[in-house]
């Protein structure tokens, strides 16, 4: 065991598969000789050589396309995309090539190709450095997206991903680089598509994911001192999604609060809501609440964009709203 | 109109014109099997159109018919390891690299026994296990994605060599570029070759384009750049083959633009109305099938009875391939819904 | 008055705005010389030279961006994506500065562009030429997301979103182009946001857009003869989305079913009915039922492709599952 | 190092070195305002970073030191009316298309003052009233909206002429190439300039591109395309003199590379650990203000004594922008939060 940033864990996951199977392979923008903009891919082009730790130009829409293909001919690329909010560029290649050859090709062609994207709001870096696009993905079948929030998770979900054999979409939200945690010293895996519960609880059930799930923590003490006692659930993984966890919990509290960073409308939390009442309309004592960001984009101005996100406050708010 | 005046007039109007003999290394054998690939593409094409009709056959089609030296002499040269990245226009390149004619007519009818089991059609049509990694319905988006087979070659230090093809259409979508400016980076070994048959759907490419010759955006990015006759066997095949041997050498990539004219229709049901197809008449006297067929009689390379023979063998497996994928082939069945979303036979419903 | 087909309506209304403001244009793949492959465009290069009706080269990503620019500059263009399913390349022009623009510049600068694309399934022609995206663009603060159905709603809807002075993407179901219906000779306009009640009801209210309302209209319909009455809406307008005529009819039926072709996944329908919790639990008698397209790339194969969309079986039998 | 020794080794070194020399129809006055404007650059830029330590200002912030005579030399050669589309580099195209520095610095404290009322920062700033078309922070995202501003003075017939800029790493985006094609296949009203600086962020651009003539490009997509000395504000000056004319009689794009070499780091605190600096060393001795200033004073064209007047006014103007930012601008109200995401006013929560 040993106590590491969420940053370190990926920089092993990175390097443990690298070493294990010599189909993977790095490619984006300043990975290789600055060893990525957060210092995550620091030391392996040294290790590996420049032909598996890539420094691209700026070209995501073809560098992508690259991976895209050289995981068709069977290598396991990541690619990483220094900012979510430019996953626009490789889009096409992301949604109809790397999601759908499994599928228009009958079967022919596996396209097991990781997406590193780093997203969220925080810094101060405005509208095109803040975007949490995530459910984008979570509407295209063929994709898995998932998002650790701890270092043992992102460490073992990370290495599941670049074994999948299907292409995965890993969001990294930034606030979390620093967070640290437990990593056992041995090589483990964290299967995609399985939530964990960071709290236990009887009273309201918190599905969160990546940094919301802090703040959710965060929150789920704070109730506690009033005697409310939530049971707060990392997703870890959108899609699949793992709604067997969710509607356990929900069975013991009848109460929940879906917990996104992306702007409200059009996320995945109405997805997740529709999905609950699916599931378990009858074992609801109350509306499911949901709490996103404000629809808009991310202001420069350090007050406007803190007002942007969910706080501790609203989701405490929110699960007394499942009081009333 | 007359053939020999009418050649004449197109050699002036026709800049990549270029007299045929036969280059180095191409001996009888190959010639005749080149010729014969042609014929196979060809009464392929030929075949669907009444099928789509007929209503056998739906979605979109779009015929290779006079492009198929271009396909041939390069594609003929591959081994079996190599990739080919292809179009929407990619019958004929996966005939080329060696394809089975019958699972894709089974997949043009939409058959569980095609080769993309009835999921994708005509314009996905691939067959990983000879490298043609398929071909795209939109339009440039396959070209990085077929650079990368090379970017996986150049990594592991193998010898095999990615052929891309796209059209003066695709040519103008940024990825392709952005694909040529890192294949020139790192010495990857690809070839791209533009099929350059001057319209994209009823666009003339005059029209959107401000250098008429699409080869030199390569050398704009360092890339060694020339231009063929399109309807030219002979020199495309020369062309290919320093392109492949450099390639293979490490030397990395080549662009290729193959001009031709595009002869028919888009697609199945496309009749050209927005455009004059009277000066396609000139290029029908050099179209590939019949310029090789004559350059091979005129040189006693081959006998118009051999020819003929050719032809016919081609329309029987063509015939064949109909036979089989319209009664011996089958619909998928619904249970099949969610196969092949994912890898592994997961299903996420 | 005359019918006319959708397809006309929107030629209709392109031609009106182009003669009222030279301010207009339009461009794209083959939307000059071809008038489109639909022929919506047809005649209109003629009528307002090459200049006002562009052919693109194949440069989706570019060409939008140009769009964006020139309405930045005070244009009023029209940019047509010929399949809604390569929206995905110019994905970052429209994302990140179409809509951001008017924000990140506080207020300096208006982006009046309107961004067509027919969507949809239909016709075979397999999984690049099959998709339904508009959700992406829900999620999207700073767009406004249009889906008319029927040729009046289609040439009023269109004729204020070129009028808007903000970003405004336009979805036209292929399947629709062909179905017909009255339209005033005179200038009009239907404004954007607000839904339509294409049959009233008491019973259960379906909620539907685009094609799907068609496919609603035909289950309510059927239901009438076995007595459940429905009130049927076309939502028109997902950005923004009038939920004062969602609500207004779920005050009166407690029951909703909402459609979609997308496939349902991550999709608005989870949106839609997270909203109408918020707004109204209390209004429902029974849990609101999503229905979507199922979670797959669309098929070549028509057998499958058919198998793929939301029938009105699947509809009648989401309404009798609001009853039982 | 000694100054003439170092100057003989550069120009061995960098190929774009150009002797200076006064262009025909550069007359004093402007030679003054220019070198004013690039000390006011300069000022502004070296005021900016101790306020970001300070964190008064935040977010990215990226300075145009010792690129401002690409700048100044093009864009002061514009009308009013004329665009410029600009980069994460951006200050410097502001404050020569006639920019308020005053607004420039409460943006970048993030001020309601500020050009973009504190919503948009160093990345996006933009003066609309002037044709300032804004800075973005998706590198070579904003090149194709750029082209698009000439897009309209070409349908409108104004002699508009836009100027747009990328850095060599923007030029690798294929909406680059792509927004290059149409320019030159309708002759649109625009000069593309690439300020090549030979790195993007930590990547030197030569291990990323096949030819190391990044206008070589613009001819392979049909526009004339030259390259100059980035540090020589004579040299480029004339350059664009001709390119701006071309496009105001409706000839069509001009391609001017800028070649440079980036001698601070990437932002604020990018202190380069990733390449060697000391190559940098022989650039300073001509940095864009001091050769010009060294070549006015050579040639008489103004004396030592204006030259440290113009650079004491600069300073006094950027002290007074950020008192003006730091004391008596204003922080945006909560209650304006949903203002400018949509026009008019409108507000969709
Ligand atoms: C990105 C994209 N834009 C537009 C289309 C519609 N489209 C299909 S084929 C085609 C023309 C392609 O022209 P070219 O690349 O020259 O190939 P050709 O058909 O001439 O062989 C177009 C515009 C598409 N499929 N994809
Ligand atoms: C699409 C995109 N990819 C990557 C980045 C991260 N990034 C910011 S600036 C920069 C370097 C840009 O280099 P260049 O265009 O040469 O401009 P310079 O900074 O040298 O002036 C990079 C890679 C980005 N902002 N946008
Ligand atoms: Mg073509
Ligand atoms: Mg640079």
């Amino acid at each position: 065991m040993s106590i590491i940033t969420l940053r370190e864990s990926i920089t092993q996951a990175l390097r443990e598969e690298m070493a294990l199977d010599e189909n993977v392979f790095i490619m984006g923008c300043d990975v290789g000789l600055r060893g990525n903009p957060f210092g995550i891919t620091k030391g392996l082009m040294n290790e590996y050589g420049e032909k598996r730790v890539i420094d691209t130009p700026i070209s995501e829409a073809a560098f992508t396309g690259l991976g895209v293909g050289a995981a068709i001919a069977g290598m396991r690329p990541l690619v990483e995309i220094l900012y979510a909010d430019w996953i626009t560029l490789p889009m096409d290649n992301i949604v109809n090539t790397a999601a759908k050859t499994c599928y228009m090709f009958g079967g022919q062609a596996n396209v097991p190709i990781v997406i590193r994207a780093p997203f969220g709001v925080g810094g101060g870096v405005a509208a095109q450095h803040s975007q949490n696009n995530e459910n984008w993905f979570v509407h295209v079948p063929g994709l898995k997206v998932i998002t650790p929030s701890t270092p043992y998770d992102m460490k073992g979900m990370l290495k599941s991903a670049i074994r999948d054999n299907g292409p995965v979409i890993c969001f990294e939200h930034k606030r979390n680089y620093s967070m640290k945690g437990e990593v056992p010293d041995g090589e483990y895996l964290v299967p995609i598509g399985k939530a964990a519960i960071r709290k236990t609880g009887t009273d309201c059930t918190i599905v969160a994911y990546s940094y919301m799930t802090y703040v959710a923590e965060a929150a789920a003490i704070e109730l506690e001192k009033e005697g409310i006692s939530c049971e707060v659930i990392d997703l870890r993984s959108l899609l699949p999604l793992d709604y067997d966890t969710v509607m356990e919990s929900i069975k013991k509290t009848s109460r929940v609060v879906v917990v996104t960073e992306a702007p409200l409308r059009g996320s995945i939390a109405g997805e997740i809501v529709g999905e609950i009442i699916d599931r378990g309309f009858d074992l609801l004592d109350a509306p499911p609440q949901r709490l996103g960001s404000k629809n808009s984009p991310v202001a420069y101005n350090e007050g406007l964009e803190a007002m942007c996100t969910p706080k501790k406050e609203d989701i405490i708010a929110a699960v007394r709203k499942t009081f009333e | 109109m007359k053939d020999s005046k009418c050649i004449e007039e197109l050699k002036k109007e026709f800049d990549a014109y270029a007299e045929m003999y036969s280059p180095e290394g191409l001996d009888r054998e190959e010639q005749i099997r080149m010729y014969s690939i042609m014929w196979l593409m060809r009464k392929f094409e030929e075949a669907v159109k009444p099928l789509w009709m007929a209503n056998k056959v739906h979605g979109y089609y779009h015929p290779y018919i006079t492009e198929e030296a271009i396909a041939t002499a390069i594609i003929t040269q591959l081994k079996k390891e190599d990739y080919v990245g292809s179009t929407h226009r990619g019958h004929g390149h996966l005939i080329a690299k060696g394809g089975n004619i019958n699972k894709m007519m089974a997949e043009l009818f939409g058959k569980e026994e095609g080769y993309n089991k009835g999921r994708g059609g005509s314009m996905h049509i691939s067959d990983m296990s000879i490298g043609m990694l398929g071909a795209s319905g939109i339009v440039g988006a396959a070209v990085a994605p077929a650079v990368g087979s090379a970017l996986k070659s150049w990594i592991k230090g193998t010898d095999d060599v990615t052929v891309v093809f796209f059209g003066d259409g695709g040519a103008n979508a940024g990825s392709v570029s952005e694909s040529m400016n890192m294949a020139a980076a790192w010495k990857l070994p690809v070839i791209f070759v533009c099929e350059n048959n001057q319209w994209a759907i009823a666009t003339d490419y005059a029209r959107i384009t401000g250098e008429p010759d699409l080869y030199k955006r390569g050398i704009g990015f360092g890339i060694p750049s020339c231009r063929c006759d399109g309807y030219n066997i002979y020199q495309i095949w020369e062309t290919a083959k320093a392109a492949i041997e450099r390639a293979r050498a490490g030397e990395g990539p080549t662009f290729i633009e193959c001009k031709t004219m595009r002869m028919l229709g888009h697609h199945a049901t496309d009749d050209s109305w927005y455009r004059d197809m009277s000066v396609c008449d000139k290029y029908w006297e050099i179209e590939p099938i019949k310029r090789m067929g004559e350059f091979m009689v005129e040189n006693k390379i081959a006998t118009p009875a051999e020819l003929e023979a050719i032809e016919a063998e081609a329309m029987k497996k063509v015939e064949a391939s109909i036979e089989y994928a319209d009664t011996q082939c089958h619909e998928p069945s619904p249970d099949t819904f969610y196969d092949y979303i994912y890898a592994d036979g997961e299903v996420i419903k």
